[in-house]
């Protein structure tokens, strides 16, 4: 069951006057007990799908297009920064049982008591005295958890995690991404996660897409586009990223920058930076869309190989 | 340098109005006693201490309170009776004999005597600003509570005269037993008026003295008097009737008071003119003094900067007040006079000559951009500066000029105050020797008719003419806002008003 | 929202907002032209002194004479090329001093930054109009001393703002990324820090600029200000001032003049302001 | 209070001390810093060189620099504030005299620039695309550029002349008559200081609004009045109170025009006048006073600002 569809998504963010379109054609789908992880570079945009999707664009972008699906249910989004995302003023307790009580209603101590409940549920220990405290007197992995226990508060169907784990150590990651497959079990929650580690994408999500320059240029089952990426940019990414498992390679940054939003075409747009290009990567590239579990990737030199192999 | 006479110097241009009350009786119906009248001022007065008197409403406000054994006469003329009903100057024994009224006393029921008197003489003398203007002043003597004698040593009329001057007030003998400061804190005087409160600054509040010496006066049974610096305030005030008159109007406003309801003096015994320092070049040399005074068109500037309130100079020392007989000279203009005194100096064209002036007011400073407008016209180059009225007097002081712009008031009824200051600041900071004004003062002082003051002062006007210590420019106007309210206003020359015959109708 | 309605929201947003800056940048542009061709432009020579004085404007006069009847529209022309210079140095000058202190102080921290904070705490805490005063009085009236004094005093915000922002910016992760890339901390600092802080700086700049002309006119209504007899717009007002009521012209004028360049100016700084939220 | 809270709270006591410092200096170098000689001013303009060395001397100012600046330590630590110079008058008593004005203008002040600061701020803050945001910002930076000698003289000549309903300057004798003619005063200098004040806050606002916490709070379904009451106004406070402890600073400044313009016996008047005759006693004492009002109004925001956030311990 989809519990969240966005198609052709299309973002602009407005810099000296102009307007640049900074995300560009980006569907995806998640459903029930699904996790789709988006995974790219920083500034790909990853970020602004969320927040597009979530409808918390930042001053100065603006959706000029496309159409976002919700179920019945809501939506509700785990930061990156539990240190900025926190209401400094507000003790935790405060701040968790206000939005039970908004979403749930009833008395004062009942919301402070499932604010606990919530707590506990994700794994803090002690919450009665937790809900006291206020954000910045909490370890960074009890505040993930308390934004953790927010979003939750919300009743949501689908969670969307922007680098929620990008801030803590290995341990206490590997924590938190337990802590969001339980509720995506237990939840049954969708949970759109997103990530510049590879390995991070790897360990929990079912469904891969790979964000380059406010595109996605390769979509599919986790296990085929990490395993068998069709993508220069993809086949880059996980080659940058020193693997614990596989064999100790040298590793490989990806030369070059991404491009400026101020410069995107319809042509492939990581030709610049990919060395296997030729005449046919300079016209419009196919567009893919993570809407369903085939494995496509938008590279047309791929096309062409899978073609003349086949 | 001695020091005789004084005069208040007003470059500030802040002018309030000085001088002393009268004892002429009204010519109305004096029944119209009470009530209560708000003037407005734009400084206030220097404090109670008369050795301290800088700013005209001092001395103006000071013998309300303590009246001084004399005061002088509405036209300026002579000496009335004040605290002393008759007085004699001996010539020969050079003394002076006050007789004081039967049954005087302060505002507090004290007796007031001749010891009183002899106490307060002594102070003035002992002043540290003022005394020298006491200098021919030996000691008293008082024979009984009734006479005091002042003896002399000569036989000065001007020191009668000025002993009818605001800062000539009579306090209690030792103050009361009191310090000075404490005493000046909270004055205790014979004068029509009591101070019933005093916030410097802001307002002075005087009220009725019912032990005052002339049952009939005063007739207000208060008078309010507000500081009021800026003058839209001012004429917001007069207009809203927050206030019932402005003492000395910025004449930039004249066209805003109806034209009933202005008393004007027309000219005060003011001279505004440019000051020379003639101890550096240029202004040493008495032919660039000359071009300067022929560069200036005194109608011109009349009209240009006092927007005709004023009347061009016709000599170099106040009009009219005693002793004024005018110069019997003229100051010319003309251009090509002007530039052919130049050329005979030893001014270079395109050497810079300073013109400062007071920043404070925009009046001064427009006055300074005429005058500037006119010497440029014959090719001095002046360079105008706007300066802090205070580092002006200090300039002037210290002799850091080329030229000024300023104005002398005379505060009493003779011209011989103004000799005094001219004396003392070497011929308004000219620094030129001032043997002649000084000699001509001597004469002056002792003076008994008319024909001797006049002859002395003449003197004294010729040798400012040909050797132009500071160029008269004109003789400018003050302007007393008044509403109907207020009757019995009469402004002298010198712009006293006796307070105590104000009524309010 | 539908895209339509969202659309046309956002196109009349954006137009209402060009109309203002565009009228703005003509108003200044008028204005500068107006300043550079003053000579050509004005009806009579601004010093020439006529006892033809207060007139009401006229065909002679457009917008009448002053008190020492001179042609308010050939002084207001002249005062532009003075107030203009006036505006840019007396806000200028300070923002590239407190820029550089700002910077300095906010980018190497420790004892410099120390130092900068307590000049600052110690200029906060003086009452300005004394510190005006001395200063203007030491210096005497003119040009030269207004300068002075708006510099001496102005740093301070510009200084604060900057170190604010470049000890924020420092923090952030693409400044230590720079450094681990083996940048210069001068390069570190003009490349990426600054070019961070400086648009809030014009943003108040502009305001600044205004503030300037203000604080000119104020100065004057207490008799300091520029040089006596140059034609001056905040001179222009303060010495009308007394005539406001009588002859409303005098002030009104030079009193609109600075309010149009003052607002233009500001209006300029949306487009900073604009671009602020946007990135 | 935590331990750390009362450590943060003595180390800004600290740092107040050498700013003090640094003003009691320039506050006894202003003598030697303005031109204009106060013993020549005093003695008169018909004094004799003698007689103003003779007031010199009076006046202590032959003293060595150190000596007078020791002097006046030691009278300043009795609490004495020494006598004008003109009127021999106690400081103490002129300082309680004029104090009063002053400070009902700085409330009147800071209450109409607050009142008419904090809608437009959140007007612009919460709705900058509107129509009334757009109008009230231009109005704004009309407003900023009108001198404030010019408000308060048209709301005096036009406000209060022609209805007669308000004073067009004075102080007043009782409370009633005060608090009138307090009216046009307080609202020339709130015009005036307002404009900035609302920009400044819209800004500050704005800040808060694109901060990471207001986001989440957003996320979280907490819109409307609530995120503006419990998550927007909380955390703009502390750049409120700064700005408005900055404000009360240029207040006092806006104080010295609007005591003039209206004719008020204000602090600021009296500095005027105290400076243009040279009573440097009176000039220094207000000097001092203006300057530890401001020193203590940035200490008590900075303070307050310390004690709302609840992250302040150590700096």
């Amino acid at each position: 069951m989809t519990l969240l569809a966005v198609d052709e998504l299309r973002v602009s963010v407005r810099r000296r006057g102009t307007e640049l379109t900074v995300l560009d054609g980006v569907s995806f789908a998640v459903g029930a007990g699904q996790c789709l992880g988006i995974v790219g570079e920083s500034g790909c945009g990853k970020s602004l799908t969320l927040r597009a999707t979530m409808g918390l664009l930042p001053p100065g972008a603006t959706r000029t297009g496309g159409d976002i699906r919700v179920g019945r249910s809501g939506l509700a989004m785990v930061f990156q920064d539990s240190h900025a995302s926190l209401d400094p003023t507000m003790r935790v307790g405060t701040f968790l049982a206000d939005v039970v009580r908004r979403r749930r209603g009833g008395t004062r101590a009942a919301a402070r008591r499932q604010a606990a409940e919530l707590l506990a549920a994700v794994g803090v220990p002690d919450p009665d005295l937790r809900l006291r405290a206020y954000p910045h007197e909490l370890s960074g992995g009890t505040r993930q958890r308390v934004s953790i226990a927010l979003a939750l508060a919300t009743d949501p169907r689908v969670l969307l995690c922007d680098e929620p784990t990008t801030a803590l150590d290995v341990t206490l990651q590997a924590e938190i991404l337990r802590l969001l497959d339980t509720a995506r079990a237990e939840r049954g929650l969708g949970v759109v996660l997103v990530s510049h580690d590879v390995a991070v994408i790897r360990q929990v999500a079912d469904v891969v897409a790979v964000m380059y320059a406010g595109q996605i240029v390769e979509a599919g089952p986790a296990a085929d586009v990490l395993d068998r990426p069709q993508h220069p940019y993809t086949r880059a990414l996980i080659g940058a990223v020193p693997s614990l498992d596989g064999p100790v390679g040298p590793f490989r940054p990806i030369p070059g920058a991404p491009p400026d939003p101020a410069v995107y075409t319809p042509a492939c747009r990581f030709l610049p930076r990919c060395g296997h290009g030729d005449a046919a990567c300079r016209g419009p590239v196919p567009g893919v869309h993570a809407l369903d579990l085939r494995h496509r990737s938008s590279c047309v030199q791929h096309s062409t190989h899978h073609k003349e192999r086949t | 340098m001695r020091i005789k006479i004084t005069a208040c110097l007003l470059l500030a241009m802040t002018l309030a109005a000085g001088g002393c009350g009268t004892a002429e009786p009204p010519a109305d119906d004096p029944s119209g006693r009470g009530g209560s009248l708000t003037i407005l001022r734009a400084a206030d007065i220097d404090g109670w201490d008369p050795d301290k008197a800088i700013q005209l409403a001092t001395f103006q406000t000071l013998p309300q309170v303590m009246e001084g054994l004399v005061r002088p006469s509405l036209d300026g003329a002579s000496i009335q009776p004040g605290l002393a009903e008759k007085w004699t100057l001996d010539a020969r024994a050079k003394t002076i004999t006050f007789t004081l009224r039967k049954g005087l006393t302060f505002s507090d029921g004290t007796p007031l005597t001749s010891k009183d008197a002899a106490f307060s003489v002594g102070l003035w003398r002992k002043g540290l600003s003022m005394g020298t203007l006491y200098g021919a002043i030996t000691g008293t003597a008082t024979p009984d509570d009734r006479t005091l004698v002042i003896k002399m040593k000569k036989a000065s009329t001007f020191t009668l005269a000025w002993l009818g001057n605001g800062s000539s007030i009579v306090v209690p003998k030792d103050f009361g037993g009191k310090s000075r400061a404490d005493f000046f804190t909270k004055p205790v005087g014979a004068g029509p008026f009591v101070v019933s409160s005093y916030q410097p600054g802001q307002r002075l509040v005087l009220e009725r003295n019912s032990r005052y010496h002339d049952p009939a006066r005063p007739y207000l049974d208060r008078l309010v008097y507000d500081v009021v610096a800026d003058p839209n305030q001012q004429l917001l005030r007069y207009q809203s009737r927050q206030a019932d008159a402005i003492e000395a109007v910025p004449l930039d406003l004249a066209a805003q008071i109806p034209e009933e309801e202005r008393v004007l003096v027309h000219p005060s015994a003011t001279i505004h003119g440019i000051f020379v320092n003639a101890t550096k070049a240029p202004g040493d040399d008495i032919h660039f003094r000359r071009a300067v005074s022929l560069a200036i068109d005194r109608a011109r500037y009349a009209q240009a900067v006092f927007g005709g309130l004023a009347a061009p100079a016709t000599g170099g020392l106040p009009p009219r007040v005693q002793g004024s007989v005018g110069c019997g000279c003229t100051y010319e203009t003309g251009i090509d006079k002007a530039k052919a005194e130049l050329a005979k100096s030893s001014y270079r064209p395109g050497t810079k000559v300073e013109l400062v002036v007071d920043a404070t007011t925009p009046f001064s400073t427009r006055a300074g951009e005429t005058a500037a407008a006119q010497l440029r016209a014959i090719g001095i180059d002046v360079d105008l500066q706007k300066l802090e009225v205070q580092v002006l007097v200090d300039r002037q002081a210290k002799g850091a000029y080329h030229l000024s712009l300023g104005e002398v008031g005379s505060v009493s009824p003779t011209v011989g105050d103004i000799f005094g200051l001219i004396v003392a600041t070497g011929g308004l900071y000219s620094g030129l020797p001032m043997k002649t004004i000084e000699d001509a003062f001597d004469r002056l002082e002792v003076a008994r008719t008319d024909e001797e003051r006049g002859a002395a002062v003449r003197v004294a006007e010729t040798w400012i003419h040909d050797n132009l210590p500071y160029i008269p420019t004109a003789f400018p106007d003050r302007l007393f806002a008044v509403s109907p309210k207020v009757k019995g206003l009469k402004v002298t020359p010198f712009l006293s008003y006796p307070a105590d015959l104000l009524q309010a109708g | 929202m539908t895209a339509v309605t969202f659309f046309r929201a956002r196109f009349r947003a954006r137009r209402g907002g060009g109309r203002v800056r565009w009228v703005a940048v003509t108003l200044l542009a008028l204005v500068i032209l107006a300043a550079i061709f003053a000579p050509v432009l004005s009806p009579d020579d601004p010093a020439r002194q006529t006892l033809d004085q207060l007139r009401p404007p006229s065909a002679d006069h457009p917008l009448g004479t002053d008190a020492l009847g001179r042609d308010v529209l050939s002084r207001m022309l002249y005062a532009l090329r003075t107030d203009l210079l006036l505006m840019v140095f007396a806000a200028g000058l300070p923002m590239l001093a407190g820029t550089v202190i700002g910077a300095l102080a906010g980018y190497h921290g420790g004892s410099l930054d120390a130092a900068v904070r307590w000049v600052a705490d110690i200029f906060q805490a003086l009452p300005v109009y004394v510190l005006l005063i001395a200063f203007v009085f030491v210096l005497g009236p003119g040009t030269p001393s207004l300068l002075v004094a708006f510099g001496t005093l102005g740093w301070i915000v510009y200084a604060r703002l900057i170190r604010t922002e470049v000890r924020r910016v420092r923090e952030r992760d693409y400044v230590s990324a720079s450094y681990l890339l083996g940048l210069s901390h001068t390069t570190v600092l003009v490349r990426h820090v600054l070019p961070n802080s400086l648009r809030q700086s014009l943003v108040y700049l502009t305001t600044d600029m205004g503030l300037a002309l203000q604080g000119i006119a104020v100065l004057s209504f207490f008799g300091l200000g520029v040089e006596a007899g140059t034609p001056e717009l905040g001179a222009m007002v303060a010495e009308a001032q007394v005539l406001l009521r009588s002859h409303w012209w005098l002030a009104a004028f030079p009193g609109l003049m600075i309010i149009v360049i003052g607002s233009s100016v500001a209006a300029l700084a949306d487009r900073f302001n604009e671009d602020g939220e946007a990135g | 209070m935590s331990a750390g809270r009362l450590r943060f709270v003595a180390a800004r006591l600290v740092q107040v001390l050498p700013v003090l410092t640094a003003l009691l200096l320039i506050v006894v170098l202003l003598q030697q810093l303005m031109p204009g000689d106060p013993a020549r001013v005093m003695a008169g303009p018909r004094a004799t060189v003698e007689q103003v060395a003779q007031v010199r001397r009076d006046l202590g100012l032959d003293q060595p620099i150190f000596l007078q600046f020791w002097a006046y330590l030691t009278n300043l630590a009795e609490g004495d504030l020494g006598r004008s110079n003109r009127t021999g008058i106690p400081i103490s008593a002129i300082v309680g005299d004029r104090a009063g004005a002053t400070l009902w203008l700085m409330a009147g002040g800071l209450i109409v620039s607050t009142a008419l600061a904090a809608p437009a701020a959140l007007l612009m803050a919460l709705r900058p695309r509107s129509v009334a945001a757009r109008i009230c910002a231009r109005s704004l930076t009309i407003l900023v550029n009108c001198p404030p000698f010019w408000i308060g003289l048209m709301l005096a000549s036009v406000l209060a002349l022609r209805t007669g309903w308000l004073p067009v300057g004075g102080f007043g004798e009782t409370f009633g008559e005060r608090l009138r003619s307090m009216v046009l005063p307080s609202l020339t200098i709130g015009l005036a200081a307002m404009p900035l004040l609302a920009r400044s806050a819209a800004g500050s606002l704005r800040q808060v609004l694109a901060a990471d916490h207001v986001t989440t709070a957003r996320s979280l379904g907490i819109t409307g009045w609530p995120l503006v009451r419990r998550h927007l106004l909380r955390n703009a406070m502390p750049p409120a109170v700064t700005l408005l402890s900055v404000q009360a600073a240029a207040l006092l400044f806006g104080a010295v025009v609007v005591e003039q313009t209206f004719g008020l016996p204000g602090l600021g008047a009296e500095l005027v006048s105290a400076a243009g005759q040279r009573d440097f006693p009176v000039v220094q004492a207000l000097t001092l006073i203006f300057g530890c009002g401001i020193i203590l109004i940035n200490l008590l925001a900075d303070l307050s600002v310390a004690l709302l956030d609840p992250r302040t311990t150590w700096r």
